[in-house]
């Protein structure tokens, strides 16, 4: 656990200067206040003001804190207004739309390596489709699933799975191309079927890339399935407590919803390195 | 039971309470019917999702619904709930307006996504352009809240009635430091949250019976919920999912909304729905609508249903 | 029978397509094909299926919409794409790339600030949209740093990723030179990188257009490409909406298009360019 | 008459750079009998790898024609003809010793228990039991090298193709494996086209020795060995043995001068 | 008395793998003196790169000293007192031949016309004049190797550690290059260390020949070259020579039978 010192060092940091911030930032609110009232403000005052607004500009990471432990520990995880229940939805829908975008996002780079026509086809359209700003046509799409009977889990999942796959399609080409010439060659000579030479050595060069890869569409997943929460009518999730935070001016509320989908993506990413290390190490390629 | 779909135009508040009190004390399940209430969002298209067949029927403001049957969504206003209008721009003393002829040269915050026609009806009754410069106003595309105005990036923000004025207030601006401008005091007044269907749906007789029924029911909810708002608060809570709403909130967005639907007892008046048409189509040389819409709304429900 | 039609015509295409890619004087016909057939089959079965111009419009629709808005959609795209996406995609990536090389540099830093650094840029851009407006103001500015922040992660994963990526052979030569750490990072860590970085860039480059473009629906002036997405969905003008799609698309393709070019430049050795 | 099993006639290979085209093999003839154990002999860069290249259907000459059994190289490689030991032990680095050597074994649908016998011999072969669990960056050079060889052993391809395969290798370990290499084409009667740099080891081991000149690379002697198929060690003190040799170095040295 | 320019003593390397140690050197002595030109031979595996990366600061003894002109190995490193020549060609796939030849040079800070004077000299030396411009991959194996070698001599090192730099080439090119080592070695009085499996390579080069054993890796025998500093390539018919080969060679068998 070499990591702590250097983790709380930078953390320490970051809080001093999120307090900073806040105190700056709030304060113009606080002396606006003060001047309607026609009142005196001495600096102590408003440095307690800023850090206790109800609507802060910058919340206090106390406040932050404050109302995530509320919205945690102290409510039943069924609860509507416990961030565990709404934590899982986006949760389940993001792991789901993972799942779909990776196992796509892989075909789609299996193909594109092995079949000319994919590679010059579709890649083009692949890279222009990820172009289409998702949050414009997630509600086109929530709108027609619907119409086609398909609710629920699934469209958001879709949405996660269309920005996660993407990431994955890119770096899994790379990688499974990433085999130099002379193993290329080896294979060649063995006379390998296509999938012989992929299993045994395009996979396992290709590793290193997916990994990376995998790391950002599992963050990119999350983002998806917030973005489906925002629009679609969706009215539980962590995107859907963002939207009502932002409705209402609720600003400790979405800096708490940020934070609990932030920590949410950060677990799923160390999860995914901790898979990768184990692997890499198995493969005997973290030396 | 018959199933019906509703589309909301906004997420779960007491905006919506009559549908939720309809539900909650069983005047659906009285008439028969299976009610689902979708809660919609800012980006939403409830037309959309009525003509992707998501929904039955939904709850829309006259522009946008105008507007949308002339760009050849053929839908139907079949009840209107809500009689007057809550739309207001709230400004900022500070920012030095009095009146309609101080907006040029300020920066105003609208909805847009189809909730920016009775803005525009209205600046082009003022005679003052939306492009900016020092004798037209500089128009931004207001997001989800009232922070523009807080945070004083514009001078004026769009708000409604029961809402976000409230919003700026419990953000700790009193009334005196605000200035409002009712659209329904400006005489640009346009009709609110309405009940439309697809037109092709109507013909179906059983469809009609199903709407009339449904009609019937939301309106007993509505009188409900305006003779018992806390209760009626309580019930929109009960069915906010996003665990955000905060009841004192909601109880007094029911006490402004019941007087937004005190006039109505469901019918569309033929004379709101006339000045409507008329400040959407008197918009100078970029009217809203274009030509007289025919066959827009229809008595046929409400007349069934409240007799 | 219409299902019929729509399947033939697709396998008819399907099946010119891959003799095309076989020769390669025909092989840029191949995405173009590709491509028609596409808006083929979406322009029969919207046709056929008589589905409504306001859930989707046919592409002849579109393709009007697009030559008659000319004006608005240049007005559009510099707001959103030129002002918005570019500049976050420079500030963005170029800020990545060197937390990347001063981490990488301190193993104290590296420890503290990359599990804190993946923290803050996994904050999802529509919760951080509207904060950043808040900040930044409506205009551009606040969209160039949504930008930023959707970028930063996967360039500054792929740029660790990419110095770690030099053999131990490479490595230690250098070492017998005694090469300080700068002669090292330019010399051999930055070039084994390249391939990385550019997978990093390549990935950015959608993620700058989406973000600037998504930015905008939580507050913009009256332009630009996001704005006029939402409020002619609003409208139910979506042949608009798809048009401005379009330019996304093509915008994006051709950003796109551009890194890969640099790319076949810059990384001509490594096994994956060489064929 | 005996068909050749490699059969090239006016071989060319010109590859294309950037800044100049490379002519590496020219009018290239050679025939190569079933049986046979040719070794190829000549300067740095005179086109003995890509002429090996070339029969494994690795490269495409650009010119002439070549045939491996009557067949084209490519269908030959498509019948798994080829074991190929490349100049680099070129070992996959996620796979552990054991599991580089399998990995033919694998591709060709050998029986489990099969495998597992072949791996012990060939590892045994090569003087590297107890090394199977090991990744190949834990090996020495001529260890990787090793690897790559038994990995070409494992398997039962008609042509065995060697590029410098005991190149890293020490004098005494080097006479062990020439020995055993001589002893498998003895059983096996594999053809084996054998690239070196060592004149005693193409004498002691081939029945036909290639010695090849650069820029661009031509054939310049073919020398039919006089010895016998048995050969012990002590052979290389022979005068029959001597004068091969010291043939061999003559031409080397002419196409150094050339 | 002379200060040996590199002293060992009791040098241990133990490395951890994930099944059981390896022990690669056991109880190293040795002491090299000034202007020495050692030769480092023995079986595959026994620990002759992980020695030279111990006197190069690549790897860290376990056990016992290790002094670099008095310094420690890592001091010299940073005193810049290597060349090192790896047993791979390891030339970095970006660089031309001639820029990867620069690279030493340009880390050293040489001024750019020296640069461009030296690798023109020592691309002449090892016969690629006319391959800079070529990326690596466009060259053979010993071209590579020559590559790598011109490399670790562009700069002037008091030490050269080359880990057998000769093993991909041909007898006539290898003659030439040790006679050209050796008059490189003779005009600057470098200190080499030298890898290599040919027993005449190393009795020819050096003045001490240090032989090694494998698992774990001992230092059998080091034999003082009676040979003088100018020796003509017909040295290796004289009896003195033939003496020490043989003497070579017994360690090496010993070794291998241990
Ligand atoms: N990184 C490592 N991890 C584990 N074991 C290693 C590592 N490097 C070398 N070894 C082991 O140390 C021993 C000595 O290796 P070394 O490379 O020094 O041999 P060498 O004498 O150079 O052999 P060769 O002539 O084959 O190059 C070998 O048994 C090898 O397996
Ligand atoms: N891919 C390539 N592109 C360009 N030139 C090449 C390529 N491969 C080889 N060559 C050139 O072809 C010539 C012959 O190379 P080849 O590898 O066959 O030599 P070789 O006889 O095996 O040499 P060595 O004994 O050094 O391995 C060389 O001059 C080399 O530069
Ligand atoms: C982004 C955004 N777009 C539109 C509206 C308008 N709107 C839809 S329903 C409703 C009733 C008020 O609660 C209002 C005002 C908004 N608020 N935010
Ligand atoms: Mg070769
Ligand atoms: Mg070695």
């Amino acid at each position: 656990m070499k990591n702590i010192l250097p983790i709380l060092t930078v953390l320490l940091v970051i809080v001093a200067v999120w307090y900073a911030a806040a105190i700056k930032m709030n304060a113009p609110w606080t002396y606006a206040q003060a001047e309607r009232a026609g009142t005196e403000v001495t600096f102590s005052e408003v440095v307690r003001d800023t850090l206790a607004q109800e609507r802060p500009v910058l919340p206090a990471p106390h406040q932050v804190a404050q109302e995530l432990w509320d919205t945690t520990v102290m409510k039943k995880v069924t609860s509507k207004r416990s961030l565990v229940f709404h934590g899982w939805v986006t949760l389940s829908a993001t792991l789901l739309g993972f799942a779909i975008g990776t196992t796509a996002g892989i075909l789609l780079a299996i193909g594109i390596t092995h079949n000319r026509a994919m590679e010059l086809g579709v890649m083009p359209w692949a890279i222009a489709s990820q172009t289409i700003p998702i949050l414009a046509i997630a509600p086109m799409i929530i709108v027609v699933l619907n119409s086609m009977g398909i609710s629920g889990l699934i469209p958001k999942s879709i949405i996660a799975a269309y920005l996660s796959f993407f990431p994955v399609a890119v770096g899994m080409v790379k990688g499974l191309r990433a085999p130099d010439a002379m193993q290329l060659d080896l294979m060649r000579t063995y006379s390998a079927s296509d999938a012989q030479t992929f299993w045994k050595l395009r996979l396992p060069s290709s590793m290193p890339y997916l990994f990376a890869s995998l790391k950002v569409g599992v963050a990119a997943s999350l983002v998806g399935t917030i973005v489906a929460e925002l629009p679609s009518g969706a009215t539980r999730g962590l995107g859907a407590r963002l939207l009502s935070g932002s409705y209402y001016g609720q600003t400790i509320q979405i800096w708490s919803a940020l934070f609990a989908a932030a920590l949410l993506a950060a677990s799923l990413v160390i999860i995914v390195g901790v898979i990768e290390k184990i692997t890499l190490r198995r493969m005997g390629m973290a030396a | 039971a018959d199933d019906v779909t509703l589309q909301l135009k906004w997420v779960t508040q007491a905006q919506f309470a009559g549908y939720y009190v309809a539900l909650e004390k069983g005047y659906y399940e009285e008439a028969d019917l299976d009610v689902t209430i979708k809660a919609g969002g800012p980006d939403i298209a409830p037309v959309q999702v009525l003509l992707g067949g998501g929904a039955d029927v939904m709850v829309d403001w006259m522009p946008s619904a105008l507007a949308a049957r002339e760009n050849g969504a053929p839908i139907v206003n079949i009840a209107q709930p809500f009689k007057s209008s809550g739309m207001m721009l709230t400004c900022l003393k500070e920012s030095g307006v009095t009146s309609p002829a101080d907006f040029p040269g300020k920066t105003l915050g609208v909805w847009f996504f189809g909730n920016e026609y009775p803005f525009l009806s209205w600046m082009s009754k003022l005679n003052i352009p939306t492009t900016g410069g020092a004798d037209g106003v500089e128009v931004l595309k207001q997001g989800f809240n009232v922070d523009p105005l807080l945070q004083k990036q514009a001078a004026c923000i769009s708000t409604m009635t029961y809402n976000e004025y409230w919003q700026v207030i419990d953000a700790g601006i009193s009334a005196d430091d605000l200035i409002t401008f009712k659209y329904e005091d400006e005489g640009v007044a346009t009709l609110e949250d309405g009940l439309y269907v697809m037109e092709e749906k109507l013909a179906d007789p059983a469809f009609e019976d199903k709407m009339v029924r449904f009609v019937a029911a939301s309106m007993k909810g509505w009188k409900w919920a305006e003779e018992n708002p806390e209760e009626a608060a309580e019930i929109v809570l009960e069915y906010d999912e996003t665990g955000a709403q905060t009841i004192g909130h909601q109880v007094r967005m029911m006490g402004e909304v019941a007087k937004l639907t005190a006039g109505s007892n469901g019918a569309l008046d033929e004379a709101d729905y006339q000045r409507t048409v008329d400040t959407l189509m008197g918009g100078g040389s970029d009217p809203v609508i274009t030509k007289m819409p025919e066959g827009a709304w229809t008595h046929a429900i409400t007349d069934k249903a409240l007799n | 029978m219409k299902i019929a039609i729509i399947l033939l015509v697709w396998i008819g295409l399907w099946w010119l397509n891959t003799r095309l890619a076989r020769s390669a004087k025909t092989a840029w016909f191949v995405p173009v094909l590709f491509g028609i057939t596409l808006l083929l089959l979406w322009e029969l079965t919207v046709r056929l299926f008589g589905v409504s111009p306001v859930i989707l419009p046919p592409p002849t629709d579109i393709a009007l919409a697009f030559g008659s808005e000319i004006p608005t959609l240049w007005e559009d795209f510099v707001q959103t794409i030129i002002k918005g996406a570019f500049s976050g995609y420079i500030i963005g990536c170029g800020s990545a790339f060197l937390t990347a090389i001063i981490i990488d540099r301190s193993p104290f830093l590296q420890r503290g600030l990359l599990p804190i650094g993946n923290f803050v840029a996994a904050l999802p851009i529509v919760g951080v949209a509207p904060i950043l407006v808040m900040w930044f103001g409506f205009d551009w500015q606040s969209k160039a740093a949504v930008v930023v922040i959707m970028v930063f992660f996967p360039m500054l994963v792929n740029t660790v990723a990419g110095l770690q990526a030099s053999d131990h052979m490479q490595r230690d030569l250098m070492r017998t030179y005694n090469a300080s750490y700068i002669q090292t990072l330019a010399k051999l860590r930055i070039p084994t990188a390249m391939p990385f970085i550019f997978n990093g860039l390549k990935i950015a480059t959608t993620l700058a257009l989406i973000g600037a473009i998504v930015a905008e629906f939580f507050g913009s002036p009256i332009k630009g490409m996001g704005f006029r997405i939402s409020t002619e969905v609003g409208r139910l003008n979506l042949d608009m909406v798809w048009a401005e799609i379009t330019v996304a698309a093509i915008a994006g393709s051709a950003l796109y298009g551009l890194v890969s070019f640099v790319e076949q430049r810059v990384t001509f050795w490594h096994p994956s360019q060489r064929g | 008459m005996k068909k050749p099993v490699i059969d090239a006639s006016g071989v060319n290979l010109t590859f294309q750079t950037k800044d100049a085209p490379v002519h590496a093999l020219k009018d290239v003839n050679l025939q190569i009998d079933k049986g046979d154990f040719v070794s190829f002999i000549g300067p740095s860069g005179c086109g003995k790898t890509t002429l090996l290249r070339c029969i494994a259907a690795l490269e495409a000459p650009t010119g002439g024609s070549l045939t491996v059994n009557g067949l084209s190289p490519d269908e030959a490689r498509k019948a798994r003809s080829y074991g190929y030991v490349f100049q680099a032990a070129g070992l996959y680095p996620w796979r552990t010793i054991e599991k580089n050597i399998k990995l033919p074994l694998e591709i060709m649908g050998y029986p489990k228990a099969e495998m597992d016998e072949r791996v012990k011999r060939v590892l045994d072969l090569v003087d590297l039991s107890g090394f199977g669990k090991k990744f190949p960056w834990q090996l020495s050079g001529g260890m990787q090298q090793r690897a790559s060889i038994a990995r070409a052993l494992a398997f039962d391809a008609d042509i065995l193709l060697m590029d410098e395969p005991f190149g890293a290798l020490d004098e005494i370990v080097r006479d062990k494996l020439n020995e055993e290499l001589l002893k498998l084409w003895d059983r096996t009667g594999k053809t084996i086209c054998f690239v070196t740099h060592s004149i005693p080891e193409a004498v002691y081991l081939s029945t036909k020795i290639v010695v090849m000149s650069p820029r661009p690379g031509r054939i310049t002697d073919v020398i039919e060995s006089p010895l016998p198929r048995e050969r012990p060690l002590e052979i290389r003190d022979t005068p029959e043995f001597i004068e091969i040799a010291h043939r061999v170095r003559e031409g080397l040295r002419e196409g150094h001068n050339a």
